[in-house]
């Protein structure tokens, strides 16, 4: 993917969200489980983004994971807090690889804005690679347990993966269907939706049946992390640009406070925060865009590990150097340091995502091999 | 002084042995403290407000265990420093929600050491029976850790000051019915000088109060407006222009109470149940951190202890040390709740109640309330400034 | 024991130590294994000090522990660098169990200062507190590998810790004897000496066997690890003086080093880890010099790991406020970090220390009770 | 600059694809660096001096590889900067052991730059030959991270600069025959003003040489003694009073090539070792802390990168956020080392040599060494105030 097309992807999407962003919108709703903002969706929808990583074949702009990520990396910054991994990138994962009819449907839907979609696979805490299911589809309907499923619509559709004799099968079914029964957590900017599966039935059969159904969770997981960790990444830099400007402005004895090294030098830190955040994802994604297995890539959980350590030490950091001020919900800055702690959890937790990378790496990359030959 | 109004009404519990006395107390506790106030893995920081505090503060006083530090002709308890950490310590055992009583620890104190007789005898004793709720008016928006700042002025017209201007992060204003404050008389070269400690009724008009909503949900911080609000000359507490000795002596004893390891304690309690509700129990990676927590903990409430008995045992007024505890104390605590969300995984990112196995908690609560500790009585920029200027006597 | 008396201690240490010790005796010896100064040994045997911990039965002062940890607070603080704990305090824990007549003779000579003793007991990497050894006693000979010994002198004599038909036993093995070899590793202030044990033959029968063998040698490495946390905590605090009279001194940028924030609040951090250290071994010396099993007492391995922990991070912090002059050898403030490193990793790294704290915690003691009632 | 002396003796390597580049090199390194002089565990940050030193920077000249950002014309090897970070990678890839050759990374490119005619055909030949060795004399005792303070003076008399004062940090003057350094030669209001950039010959009467010990054990450091040295005026470089300017031109591309990932990667190869040796493995606690510590290098590595590929692609010099590179790669230096001395146990506290199963290795050493990495070359303190100030843009 050129650059160009990246940067007139980010520019489009800065104008946009600087106009329709209002952080009011995202105060005062501790507990209160969040849905799409449905104007907000049809909008970008209009914009195109939701189809950016699907491929033509399937209504999509036939971008990859890259063009995505750069979205992700503004929305973070602007606070923008529409479930677009959950909502659109991950669906996107899984439909593409589905010539279904269904599948084709569902993926003009998603990207007309009008379907919406989510993906739900995990079915324990810290579990979100684990390819096995206690769910189970029987070939009619499907029965089981899925948690922390975002972006759920009452009137959506979600993708659940279940066991079946075949291995594991990926249907689409209706929220709205008898059988589903669900409940949903607050997130800062929406939630985790825990769905209790009852003999359910589908709207049609499966999706993707065995290995190119594994394949392709294991996919969407791995794009879903990289997005979340430019996402993360923007949440951290934007949260470093307001303190950076409330610093510059505050008085306290006589002084500016960045004048005081207390407050200067962890900016500095900040600033390498970032920007290794930065450098990680942008490699994850290239790296990811192209590869055929992209779980298998090390650098995926160092993007995931990083940017989420990143995005809640800057995030504590500025809600600290805001003082008092810092602490009120009135002021934005407490809400990065809120959105971070939903992105790097979701998918993964960073000292989990510092094991993968480990297990990844196989370590000898890391190391120099000079002492073989 | 010796109005029969003023005598003890109950037993000198200062005379009882300490084990004596954290028996009575303990005992008096499971009696008495209503068992849905506990702190609990939801509310591990649980503080009361409005009629629940007033409903538990009466208890208190009605059975002699309120307002430990007054002398007892005061109505108080007239506890040894020692004994005052017994008494804290088993509040914080019996999982006692904590009340923000400033009248009590804070308003009751001065007046004790600086007010004039009419004050304390018109004041103290509505403390003790929560007739009046006290409130602090210090901090404005462009005086927070640079307090001597603070520009809210008072200026006397024939037997009243008419104050005006704007306090911010008044803890729980909206529940008070009075403010002590410190307000501007003077200007002097030295900005520390010139001001002065006013106590004012809210019901006066002109004054207007907005409570702030903060990152954990609650509104327990406002914001409180002046404007020409008359306050009776007799207000005054000590010398005119003299409100920052006022004030700052009361300080030391603050940050002493702020580091308590109570915070901690219950934070850390949360650790455990998360890491046996995760099973983490077997997680080597996830045990070694938390094993630094409460060694972190452990070696904390050894050196507050001996910190607490210096000053116990010296009879002194706590010195620069005391940032010490408030600095270490505020920062674990911070540490302890970043543990606790990790440790949830995906639930870490839950904003609200949830419920992980069988235990309600609310993960994000926890932490953010944890946010303000290293800011407020000192942010802790500060406290290290002090503890190398002061204690480390280091050249500036 | 009285506080006076403790005053006393360590008033007399300093008086005697600030006369005595030269920091220019330690520098330019990395590599170079270092023994006794027997000059020094003979004086701090005239003051008394190496029969502190020993009872009155064989020749010692009486008291305990926690009057030998007050020295080595002292020793920490003055760079003091005879091998007291390994030389003295640990052979003192175990000839005091015994009422062989070679103990009421190795201790006369201990205490004299002319017999020099050392314990041998362990034999891996981090395994200070294992109780089982591949060292055997054959009830005449005894033939092995003991490790990380320090306090061994050519004439001295190592009380060797093995296991034998009765279980464990301790023998009191001259070093000269036939079939002891041994190699010297340099620490800061001494060695670790690496002893080959092959058929030696012991100057006595074992002056101790069975249960109360490992019950000695358990209360030896406790009764060590109290005493090296205070040393440590003293190397700290030593060190965090010397630093703190640098910033006060040293102008750049026409300021005094210790006006930049970044200076002064690491310094503010240093005492709060100095103080950390401080409260937790006292504490720890006085529960140990009462305690019937002083191992179970978690409050030991908190001491060690703070200390550690403390006395490195204050070294380190120190030698770069230094700046360029702190990494030179004539420079003490190296000294303090690199005796930091030696008694920081004998007797049990912090990370180590930690997970036997937790062990021996039990854990509930560290949270309150109150939501079992 | 035509002159038959100065053209390249050998192919240009700069036309070659970067691979065909790096695989040359790859070759070359393994066919000729002295298999004894390679990093290895027991000495993981290995540099040679003295007549090791010239030995191999003599193969790498007799061979076309020496002095890579040098123009072909005067003997280099005109590299792109991003073949210089490829020759780098392939350096460290390979072990073999740095050389601190100031001939080559720092007099070299200044007298490209800012000398004259004569001082280029006099010096750069001789530097790429080794006949002469060059050290770097820029601070003093009391002018370290405020470098502009700096004091030793030169005047001038007749046809000579006259020298008083001292060097402190000077590495290896002991090896070298040559010193280049900054001497004040006025004053101003602007302390940065009056400085010179000045050319000595060690050999020259009146300079005293004194080696310090480092806590490593090297005698790298020096102190240079000048007492009424005489300096032809043609040893100045640039203009009088200017040398500020010159000496700053280079710092930027100091801070990259100590931002090298190099050391980094050496020194977690040993803990990879240690890890192995020591059976860890197994122990989940070591291997996160492991992890840590390799996500940390691995993400760096990214920045890096990046970072030197903009330098590359915009052709200018380095900005101020290679501050970054220096501040992270240094910490993250000293992390490394001291896992490795905690990883060791009861070894880390060997000062020396120590066998680890069958692995030779010195922990004391790799930990000493990297030490002065936070302090050298702008100590991390006045990184992180130049990223405040001209990357955040901070007002102080």
């Amino acid at each position: 993917m050129s650059d160009e097309i990246f940067s007139m992807l980010r520019d489009s999407a800065e104008d946009f969200l600087s106009a329709q962003v209002h952080n009011d919108s995202q105060t005062g709703r501790i507990g209160t489980p969040v849905l799409r903002d449905r104007k907000l969706w049809a909008a970008i929808a209009e914009l195109g983004w939701l189809g950016v990583a699907l491929p033509e074949s399937h209504s999509g702009m036939g971008m990859s994971v890259d063009a995505a990520a750069v979205l992700c990396e503004v929305f973070g910054r602007k606070l923008f807090a529409e479930p677009y991994i959950a909502g659109a990138l991950m669906p996107s994962a899984v439909l593409a690889e589905s010539t279904e009819p269904v599948a084709f449907e569902l993926a003009e839907g998603l990207v007309c804005g009008n379907r919406y979609l989510t993906l739900a696979w995990q079915e324990q805490a810290g579990e979100a690679d684990s390819a096995t299911y206690a769910t189970r589809w029987d070939g009619a309907t499907i029965t089981g347990r899925k948690r922390f499923v975002s972006a759920l619509e009452d009137d959506g559709i979600v993708l659940v993966a279940a066991e079946s004799n075949e291995g594991t099968v990926i249907v689409a079914l209706a929220v709205e269907a008898a059988g589903v029964r669900y409940q949903r957590l607050a997130t800062a900017q929406g939630h985790y939706a825990d769905i209790q599966l009852d003999g359910a039935v589908p709207m049609a059969p499966p999706l993707l049946v065995g290995a190119v159904a594994d394949a392709a969770i294991m996919r969407a997981v791995a794009w879903a992390r990289v997005a979340a960790s430019a996402q993360l990444s923007g949440i951290a830099r934007g949260c470093l640009l307001a303190t950076t400007d409330y610093v510059s402005q505050r008085t306290q004895f006589n002084r500016t406070l960045s004048a005081f090294q207390s407050v200067s030098h962890r900016c500095a830190d900040m600033l390498v925060g970032v920007e290794l955040s930065d450098a990680v994802w942008r490699f994850a994604a290239a790296e990811v865009s192209v590869a055929k297995q992209p779980e298998s890539l090390a650098c995926v959980y160092a993007a995931k590990a990083r940017s989420g350590d990143v995005a809640l030490t800057t995030g504590r950091t500025a809600v600290q150097l805001h003082g008092a001020m810092g602490f009120t919900e009135e002021c934005a800055i407490g809400l990065y340091l809120r959105a971070a702690m939903q992105y790097s959890s979701w998918l993964g937790a960073p000292a989990a995502m510092r094991r993968l990378f480990l297990a990844r790496s196989g370590q000898r990359d890391l190391l120099m091999e000079a002492c073989n030959d | 002084m010796t109005d029969s109004n003023w005598s003890s009404r109950h037993d000198d519990r200062n005379q009882l042995s300490d084990e004596e006395f954290r028996q009575q107390l303990r005992l008096f506790l499971q009696a008495n403290f209503p068992r849905e106030w506990r702190q609990d893995f939801h509310r591990p920081f649980r503080r009361l407000r409005g009629p629940e505090q007033k409903q538990w503060l009466r208890i208190l006083n009605d059975n002699g265990w309120r307002a430990p530090a007054w002398p007892r002709h005061f109505g108080g308890m007239g506890l040894s420093f020692r004994k005052q950490l017994i008494y804290h310590e088993e509040l914080e055992h019996a999982g006692v929600a904590r009340v923000i009583d400033l009248g009590d620890s804070q308003l009751g104190p001065t007046l004790i050491l600086l007010g004039n007789e009419q004050q304390q005898q018109l004041y103290l004793p509505k403390i003790l029976n929560c007739e009046h709720i006290w409130c602090q008016g210090y901090s404005e928006p462009n005086a927070g850790s640079d307090l001597a700042s603070l520009r809210c002025s008072a200026v006397l017209q024939g037997d009243d000051f008419v104050v005006n201007g704007q306090k911010i992060w008044t803890t729980h204003a909206n529940d008070a019915t009075h403010i002590f404050t410190l307000v501007r008389t003077g200007k002097f070269e030295k900005k520390q000088q010139g001001i002065s400690f006013l106590l004012i009724d809210l019901n006066t008009p002109g004054i207007t109060i907005r409570p702030i909503n903060n990152l954990a949900g609650e509104d327990e911080f406002c914001e409180v407006f002046f404007d020409d609000v008359p306050v009776p000359k007799t207000n005054l507490v000590g010398e005119i222009d003299q409100g920052w000795r006022v004030a700052k002596s009361l300080l030391g004893y603050e940050r002493v109470w702020i580091g308590s390891p109570a915070l901690v304690s219950k934070a850390l309690e949360l650790s455990r149940q998360l890491i046996e509700l995760r099973e983490l129990d077997v997680d080597c990676g996830a045990r070694d951190r938390y094993a630094e927590l409460c060694a972190d903990l452990h070696d904390y409430k050894l050196l507050y202890t001996r910190i607490c008995n210096q000053i116990s045992d010296s009879g002194r007024e706590p010195g620069p040390e005391v940032s010490m505890l408030k600095l270490y104390a505020s920062e674990l605590l911070q540490r302890v709740t970043e543990f606790n969300v990790q440790a949830a995984a995906e639930w870490g990112g839950v904003v609200g109640d949830t419920v992980i196995g069988d235990t309600l908690t609310d993960l994000h609560w926890q932490y953010m309330m944890a946010r303000p500790v290293t800011i407020f009585a000192g942010a802790n920029e500060v406290q290290r400034d002090i503890l190398a200027k002061a204690v480390l006597r280091l050249p500036t």
